[in-house]
């Protein structure tokens, strides 16, 4: 199948619900392991809408001797639209997530989203595989919600420096997936070792679609063999943000659409795109 | 009630606050009533496609961002298709951005951009991510001159020349842009910066250099306003770092018409709103009744009335 | 250990770190160890007695703060009686900075300074205080030729042109101070800017407009620094914003050879010595001996070096 | 008496120890009414070394949404060198005093100092009259305690808008003060009242210096009937600063000393100067 093809068929739908800012009310900020905190905030109109994919652009608080300007992008990484909670995971790297690091049970959380546009199955998939590493993992949990939903079932290959790195098994293992990991401890999680991985499950008959995040070497591991074996899927991508809503066009990366290449804004335009659609970059 | 009205030349706005060029685009209609503005102000369209700016186009500093975008445009065409019957539906003037690359092109815009639904036309030769060096026509008063003349020849619309910071001599290019027809200045876009990756130690933004604005720029902007308002007749949009009510009297006590709001509107998507109803209950606080009253009560020539106000 | 040891022409400084002039004095040895610094810089000295500007003389704004000081000064005669003797006992160069009204005065202060215990120069052509509208020689490349080029004529001491961020072409007079004849530049003096107080909607300072400093401004001074490196051969001194060790990198990054800390040190008196702590700490971890191998690493020149380490 | 001859009497002593950056501990931060704060900071090493009149620059924490650039001067109200606390009576105006409004028992507070000269009795006065207004009562209280070890009788005259804002009388009458009090809402502050009761003070033989802060219109009076009547006495003054050390220049108001009138600095020849040295602004 051609590139363009695949396109067609994996291109994420529109969502037409906007996002809105919201206060919502901290009630869980705790360390998953020394470098990734898990924060659960109750926001229950904001909750009501998501769909899974979609990120907020959050507030952070002030440090105390350093500043933090810029709202930061966090996708959801758990949602209870019915019990009025969001759930995000996070990896402490600089001052936005420091700052995020800080707050407190009872604290504020000024949260503007649900933005972009999330993942969506299509009905042909009926066994996807879904491959993450590292903080990763928060932007596709919520895809073993949907697939779960759908009656899809899902193999979920889950990388990470240290067996102690890894997360979230229980959010895949929970809603019926097939968990396996691969750790660079281990030696298990370089990309040849993966795709014999990958290609054992192509021909268990259990990838009709593959997802990632977040990581360019797995991206292109994926397009290669994709389209070696005519499997789409979708690619959840970041970059640096400002606004959130598509207007300052900070955000884009090229992406191939109708045969041509285009900036597309990752706000706006993704963040879930055709996993043959985005450049690696 | 308090009176929020302001005049830019022949241009009667229902409130001074309108969205920077390039912080503002349809998609604000989701979230915000876009009808509470004074204006809207595109993001600066060019004559063709652009793709802009290589990534990243980002960069966040102490009280402030770094841009690169670089004008990504679709092009004239679209952008009349579009963009102009989008905002019919409004209620406030559409102020259309143009750039080009020549003299000639902007006059060309000027021309086509001269339509129903366009209000008034804001000519973008401040900004400093499209040539090299950060170089824009409005660090040169001749070239300023260049480009406005040949735009005032093409059109009858309002012209709003945006001038920029990155010039010691900020009055040369308004009392340029003045002598050459336009209607009214807008000060400024944003000031040459950069910022520096600690792991890469590469330039953070992908062009090296970009254009800083919010709060740090303000006590910058706010003096080319102030200085301008002793330049030149023709009305001022102040335009940098605004983020509440407060930073608009300041403008406007500077000697600005109107301002125009961008950074703030990332950080908080209804800044716009939020500042039109708190410049109201700031006026009403202080039993103002015309937002007008405050223009240009800091410039030296209203002093003595200050003074005796006080006294 | 970290070499921490950089050269500004002839002149050996232990560390890159030194105060910019009017932000240290003497009283600053009451609560810090001045030899661990790099070098200092004095408050700017005048000819004769300058009482200073009216006040108010500062004003907060956002990560910044505006001064009108006004080059206050005792005047050359006690200088050199009184501050040139209380440097003697500490271990670093002395950098006298000198202003004056006119290319003769500042020719007749190069040679007024040159005596045993001052190590260099540095020439405040940029002080944004002191003439009508914020003017300063720096802002023209012949100005600054004609002073820098009269003092070289008077004196073999080391001489540091402070250049103005307030000018469209910074790179310009930085060329006219090195054909002058000049050491190295200082980048740069604070920015032309101004607040207006709400209640009295007057300008917060006495003097209507005074110059931004802190970390507000560090994004346009490091792109100035960044600017000249490519257009000057003789050693850059940045100046702007800088708060912490990491800021100082980025400086080195950017083509400085030192750096000046000013409004940092209001925050916290011991900032400086903190700064000079903080760097050899980076440098350790990242296992850079020299901290000249920084210098200069953001430039255009260093990107091939910079893929080549990173690939 | 010739100002220039009362200003060599009156001119405060340097006082040697140098302030330092020291970091505090809340205890209290309570509201006395509606506009004024009094704050108890546990700093040992700091409480040991203050004069009275002596202030602390004090690091502002970081407000959610304002910035707060530069430290605050705030005059020492009450010093406790032993219990090893320093406490600060202020005045909620701007950002930074409503930053400092925030701080909560156990936070810590960065505060430079104790700064600049404080006040000093001269032997030939034994009997002081203190006049204050609104929030110069903080900076004036430690004249309290300085009185009362040097055996020296206080008068303190206390003025405010109504009887709500009236503080401190207790800390003038617990070191002995006799304390007069006088309001705007009862008609008893204005000038010309004022002018009568320090009449009476004067007459009475209670009035051998003046001591005041702050307000323009009392330094006015006080300068006026000191002149008339050959009374010396201190005045603390406010500016706006940055370093609080010397170093800036930000802080200076004109003061007239040896026959010539000179920008001194607030922060480090002051901010108690003679009362008729201050030139009134
Ligand atoms: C749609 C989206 C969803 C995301 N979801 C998550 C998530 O669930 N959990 C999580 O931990 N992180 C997530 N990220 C990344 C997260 O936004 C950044 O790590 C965060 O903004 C870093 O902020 P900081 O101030 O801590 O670090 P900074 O000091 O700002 O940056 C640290 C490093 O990260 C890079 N960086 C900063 N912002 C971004 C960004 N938006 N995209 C890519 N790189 C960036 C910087 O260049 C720098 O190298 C997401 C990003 C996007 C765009
Ligand atoms: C030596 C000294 C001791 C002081 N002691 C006390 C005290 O014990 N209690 C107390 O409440 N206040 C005291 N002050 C005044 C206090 O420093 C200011 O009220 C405070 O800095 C205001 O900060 P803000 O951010 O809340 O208000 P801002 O918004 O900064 O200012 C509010 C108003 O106060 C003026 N102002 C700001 N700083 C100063 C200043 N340093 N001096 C004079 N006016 C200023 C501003 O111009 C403005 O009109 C003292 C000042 C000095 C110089
Ligand atoms: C992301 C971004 C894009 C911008 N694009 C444009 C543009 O296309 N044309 C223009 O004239 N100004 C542009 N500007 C400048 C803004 O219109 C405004 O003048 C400037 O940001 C200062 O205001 P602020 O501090 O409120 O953001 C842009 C600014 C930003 C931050
Ligand atoms: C209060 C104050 C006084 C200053 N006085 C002088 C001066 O006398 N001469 C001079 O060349 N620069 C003077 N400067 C500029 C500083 O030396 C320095 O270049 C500038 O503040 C930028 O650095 P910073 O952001 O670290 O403060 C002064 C700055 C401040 C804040
Ligand atoms: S972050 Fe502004 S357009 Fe995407
Ligand atoms: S505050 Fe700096 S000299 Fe007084």
């Amino acid at each position: 199948m051609r590139a363009d093809t695949l396109a067609a068929v994996e291109a994420p739908t529109p969502l037409p619900v906007p996002g809105d800012e919201y206060l919502g009310t901290v009630l869980v900020n705790a360390a998953v392991n020394a470098r990734y905190k898990h924060l659960v905030v109750s926001a229950p109109e904001a909750a009501r809408k998501i769909r899974p994919g979609q990120f907020f652009n959050l507030l952070c608080p002030p440090l105390p001797d350093e500043a933090v300007f810029l709202r930061r992008p966090m996708s959801v990484y758990q949602m209870h639209p019915n019990g009025g909670t969001v759930e995000f995971l996070y990896h402490v790297t600089g001052a936005g997530t420091r700052a995020l690091a800080l707050l407190a049970p009872g604290d504020t959380l000024d949260m503007l989203g649900p933005l972009g546009l999330g993942f969506s199955l299509d009905p042909a998939w009926r066994r996807i595989v879904v491959l993450a590493r590292g903080v990763g993992l928060a932007t596709l949990a919520p895809l073993a919600q949907l697939a779960q939903a759908s009656g899809v079932a899902i193999t979920a290959v889950l990388s990470a420096r240290s067996k102690l790195d890894l997360m979230s098994q229980s959010v895949f293992a929970d809603a019926g997936a097939e968990v396996l990991t691969v750790t660079d401890e281990e030696g298990t999680s370089a990309v040849p070792q993966v795709e014999r991985l990958l290609l054992d499950l192509i021909r268990a008959g259990r990838a009709d679609a593959f997802f990632t995040c977040g990581s360019n070497r797995l991206l292109k591991l994926l397009q290669t063999l994709g389209r070696a074996h005519g499997i789409g899927g979708q690619v959840a991508i970041e970059q640096q943000m400002a606004c959130g809503l598509g207007m300052c066009f900070c955000c884009v990366r090229q992406i191939e659409r109708n045969g041509t290449v285009a900036n597309l804004r990752v706000c706006r335009d993704g963040p879930v795109f055709g996993l043959h659609e985005a450049l690696s970059w | 009630m308090v009176d929020l009205g302001v005049r830019i030349g022949s241009l009667a706005l229902r409130n001074p606050i309108m969205p920077g060029s390039g912080t503002f685009s349809e998609e604000l209609a989701r979230v915000v009533d876009l009808n509470r503005l004074g204006a809207y102000v595109t993001k600066s369209v060019t004559p063709g496609f652009r793709d802009g700016n290589p990534t990243p186009r980002v960069a966040e500093t102490p009280s402030g961002m770094l841009n690169s975008i670089g004008l990504p445009s679709k092009g004239i065409d679209h952008f009349l298709a579009k963009t102009v019957p989008f905002y019919a539906r409004y209620a406030a003037p559409l102020v259309v951005s143009v750039s080009a690359d020549s003299p000639e092109d902007f006059a060309m815009m000027a021309e086509r951009v001269s339509v129903p639904g366009v209000a008034a036309i804001e000519i973008n030769i401040s900004c400093p991510n499209i040539e090299e060096g950060g170089h824009a026509v409005a660090m040169e008063a001749d070239a300023t001159y260049d480009v406005v003349s040949r735009m005032r020849v093409r059109t009858d619309w309002p012209l709003w020349a945006k001038l920029t910071p990155n010039t010691g001599s900020a009055t040369a290019s308004a009392r340029a842009a003045e002598a050459a027809g336009a209607d009214a200045v807008v000060v400024a876009n944003t000031i040459l910066a950069m910022a520096i990756d600690l792991e890469t130690l590469a330039p953070k933004l992908g062009t090296g250099t970009g254009g800083l604005s919010g709060p740090a720029v303000k006590p910058v902007i706010l003096r080319m306003v102030w200085q301008c308002a002793q330049a030149v007749r023709i009305p001022i949009i102040g335009s940098g770092g605004i983020m509440n009510a407060t930073d608009v009297v300041e403008y406007l006590a500077a000697g600005a018409s109107a301002v125009q709001v961008g950074t703030a509107t990332f950080l908080y998507p209804k800044a716009m709103v939020r500042i039109v109803d708190g410049l109201a209950a700031w006026c009403t606080e202080r039993k103002i009744a015309r937002v007008t009253d405050l223009i240009g009560r800091a410039l030296p020539s209203a002093a003595p009335a200050r003074r005796a106000r006080e006294a």
